[in-house]
């Protein structure tokens, strides 16, 4: 029983049928992302009502707030994928974590400077250490971590498993990181500055945000199986499986 | 005693071996033969339990190494390419440090002994960096013959070794055939063992061909 | 609303522009530097199969 | 086991008096740059009080990082880290003493040299004697976490850069907490809390650390 469960689960991870499954997957994934997004942004630009205190400036968070969410939930993948990888030799899990890592920067990136551009009507500044900033940019830091220790490794599985096991420990970080930030940031600044993303959430501007958090989800997984596969072909371009594709191309 | 099931190594995606199959009995001494790069010190850091094959297992007493650990590297000892001596402890002190990594009481008479008959003898107040290589490689010797193990994993153990010291390994060998103790070695250079021996060799030509490889 | 109006976000259109403007520019390097990177891949394999039948190994 | 652990430690301690010079860089460094920050900003009473948590604590963070290097770099290097994970021993306990030397040689020289470094900034006797707390909790936890990143970095040429890249992230709690402490102690009030997470977070790393360096030797030596 437990066998069979395994053997089904290696011929799915491999990674030759993942490259020939992912291609059905990914126009699914990229027609919903785009589907929903727009709509999202056309509730979020149109629809939704000014906000009573910001103006018109709030508008940012429908793109601040969602990739703020996805550098966060992109890192529990790589760590958790990652994991997988470590524990039960999975190749296809570190491919996936490995793909991971430069698509949940760029979403850190993305609130990071979101965030400012928020911040500079707010605040009357660009860069306030606001305890969701600070926290953003070590999470960022947290991928810079991962990616440097990815590249710097020659033997490519070697290079999986150390920064697989340094995602694994940074995850295990993030809520201690998170909740000192928070106490650092109360202690500092008192209740002068405005909170961050709580601005009296009308039901007109909860739907856009959750729409928005959907399709870049949605175009996560569309970017990652895109990642993965490239992944899939170099690391495997020695076998059979790659060499006898890239001819047929 | 112990045994090689259907090992696969992997390599910067190179297939470096698959398949293979050997086992060892007391008494045994084994080559590994091959070619640079065909995988030897790959295949005995596998045997050692340092490097994690990509396929198969390794079995020591019936068991895996991974579950027989504690009794595996209780007899078991390696030697691989690096000398493992710290230049600022003397010999004495060098070769206390390997044995307690194995939780070895040895008395000091006994480690003495040991060293005289590597060519040591009164070095024991020398620290290791004002030794040569060739001597650096004689504590080891002296460290496997201390060591107590079963099993010998000699990775290239001629490194840096003159006459008198490939003779004197050669010699141990078989003394430690004789003995009922079994050793795997890989080595470039000629060793002349006057006992029985096998030989396995890695990267055959259907291995070096095959850069391309199928899945599973 | 009139367009105009919903350009100049109500004094906020640099903020609010640059910020989705960026978002476009992160969302479409997400989507390009993959498919680069394929590009290179294959070509790097393709190389390695040329050379593999010029030595004839 | 008892015995494997303190034989390692005292092999350690051993190594580090033999290069007693060595020994003593990470300290001087400690001392050094907290020498600096008087000459850059200024010296007055206030201002080093104001900073003078932070430039300690920073200081402590920075030497540390610095010495972190010793733990397995020469083990690697020499082959003595596959004897060791040879050992019939669980690689936990050695890697615990190997941590215990490595505090004993960098984080007690720095908890020590603490109430010098306090005076050279300016700060009331309690607050020092709150550093010292504080540097006593905190900097095994720094031996602990580096202990990781070396872990993973050994095997890579230059790889100084890249052990504070990926370990600087992970020591800002500790860094948040014990600054503050010695912060609030200078304005008289009770540091009960900070000091109970430093335990907290030591607690955590004493039983997780170990593990994950463990993992990352064998994933080292899997060359």
């Amino acid at each position: 029983m437990f066998k069979s469960i395994w053997r089904w689960i290696q011929r799915f991870s491999s990674p030759k049928y993942f490259y020939e499954m992912s291609a059905k997957l990914i126009p699914w994934f990229a027609v919903s992302a785009l589907v929903i997004g727009v709509y999202g942004l056309y509730l979020g630009l149109f629809v939704a009502p000014t906000d009573y205190q910001q103006g018109e400036s709030y508008r940012i968070i429908f793109i601040h707030v969602p990739a703020a969410w996805m550098s966060l939930f992109i890192y529990m993948v790589m760590a958790i994928s990652a994991g997988i990888g470590i524990i039960w030799q999975i190749r296809l899990a570190d491919m996936v974590a490995a793909a991971s890592a430069p698509i949940g920067a760029s979403f850190a990136f993305l609130a990071l400077v979101t965030g400012s551009l928020w911040g500079k009507p707010m605040w009357g500044a660009y860069w306030v250490w606001d305890a969701r900033l600070t926290s953003e940019l070590i999470l960022l830091f947290l991928y810079f971590g991962y990616m440097a220790l990815q590249s710097a490794i020659d033997d490519q599985r070697s290079a999986d498993k150390a920064s697989g096991l340094l995602a694994i420990v940074g995850v295990v970080n993030i809520p201690i990181i998170h909740y000192s930030v928070e106490w650092w940031n109360t202690l500092h600044q008192g209740a002068t500055v405005a909170k961050f993303d709580k601005p009296s959430m009308h039901i007109d501007m909860l739907i856009p945000l959750l729409l928005m958090a959907v399709a870049f989800k949605l175009f996560y997984a569309a970017i990652v199986l895109i990642r993965t596969r490239n992944e899939a072909l170099y690391r495997d371009r020695n076998r059979r499986w790659v060499r006898e594709l890239i001819e047929k191309l | 005693m112990l045994e090689i099931k259907s090992l696969e190594c992997v390599r910067d995606d190179r297939l470096l071996f698959s398949d293979l199959n050997f086992s060892l009995d007391d008494g045994e001494v084994l080559q590994i033969e091959g070619s640079n790069g065909c995988g030897k010190t790959s295949l005995l850091r596998i045997i050692c339990g340092l490097r994690l094959a990509e396929g198969g297992q390794v079995y020591w007493r019936g068991e895996t190494i991974r579950a027989n650990r504690e009794d595996y590297y209780a007899n078991m000892v390696y030697i691989g390419h690096l000398p493992c001596i710290k230049g600022d402890l003397t010999v004495l002190e060098n070769i206390r440090s390997l044995l307690d990594t194995r939780s070895l009481t040895v008395e000091d008479d006994v480690i003495e002994t040991a060293l005289s008959k590597v060519g040591l003898a009164s070095y024991e107040d020398v620290p290791g960096k004002a030794l040569s290589s060739g001597q650096r490689r004689r504590i080891l010797l002296a460290f496997i013959e201390l060591a107590g193990a079963k099993l010998w994993v000699l990775d290239e153990p001629l490194t840096a070794l003159d006459v008198q010291g490939v003779a004197l390994m050669e010699s141990m060998i078989i003394e430690h055939q004789q003995a009922g103790g079994s050793v795997i070695f890989t080595t470039h250079h000629g060793m002349q063992l006057d006992c029985e021996m096998r030989s396995v060799k890695l990267g055959g030509k259907e291995y070096m061909k095959a850069s391309t490889w199928d899945e599973e | 609303m009139n367009w105009s109006e919903f350009f100049h976000m109500g004094g906020y259109a640099f903020f609010v522009w640059t910020s989705y403007g960026l978002t476009l520019i992160v969302v479409l390097m997400n989507i390009v530097s993959p498919m680069l990177q394929r590009k290179k891949i294959i070509a790097r394999i393709k190389r390695t199969i040329k050379r593999e039948k010029l030595t004839g190994s | 086991m008892l015995k494997a652990y303190y034989h390692l430690l005292f092999r350690d301690l051993r190594l580090a008096f033999r290069n007693r010079h060595e020994l003593a860089n990470p300290l001087i460094f400690f001392v050094l740059v907290v020498t600096l920050f008087p000459l850059a900003v200024t010296p007055t009473t206030e201002a080093l009080r104001a900073m003078a948590p932070g430039v300690i604590w920073v200081s402590a963070l920075l030497a540390v990082l610095l010495s972190l290097d010793r733990l397995f770099k020469q083990d690697y290097d020499d082959g003595s880290l596959d004897q060791l994970m040879l050992s019939p021993n669980p690689l936990v306990i050695l890697v615990l003493a190997k941590v215990t030397a490595h505090w004993f040689l960098t984080g007690l020289p720095l908890v020590i040299m603490a109430p010098l470094l306090g005076m050279f900034m300016a700060l009331p006797d309690e607050a020092i004697s709150v550093l010292i707390y504080s540097l006593l909790l905190g900097t095994p936890i720094l031996s602990l976490i580096g202990a990781i990143g070396v872990s993973l970095t050994v095997s890579v040429n230059r790889g100084g850069v890249l052990l504070s890249l990926i370990v600087l992230p992970l020591y800002i709690p500790v860094l948040i907490f014990g600054a503050n402490a010695v912060d609030v102690a200078m304005n008289g009030l009770s540091v009960r809390g900070q000091l109970l997470f430093l335990g907290a977070v030591l607690a955590l790393a004493l039983s997780l650390a170990p593990l994950a360096t463990a993992v990352a030797l064998r994933i080292t030596a899997s060359r």
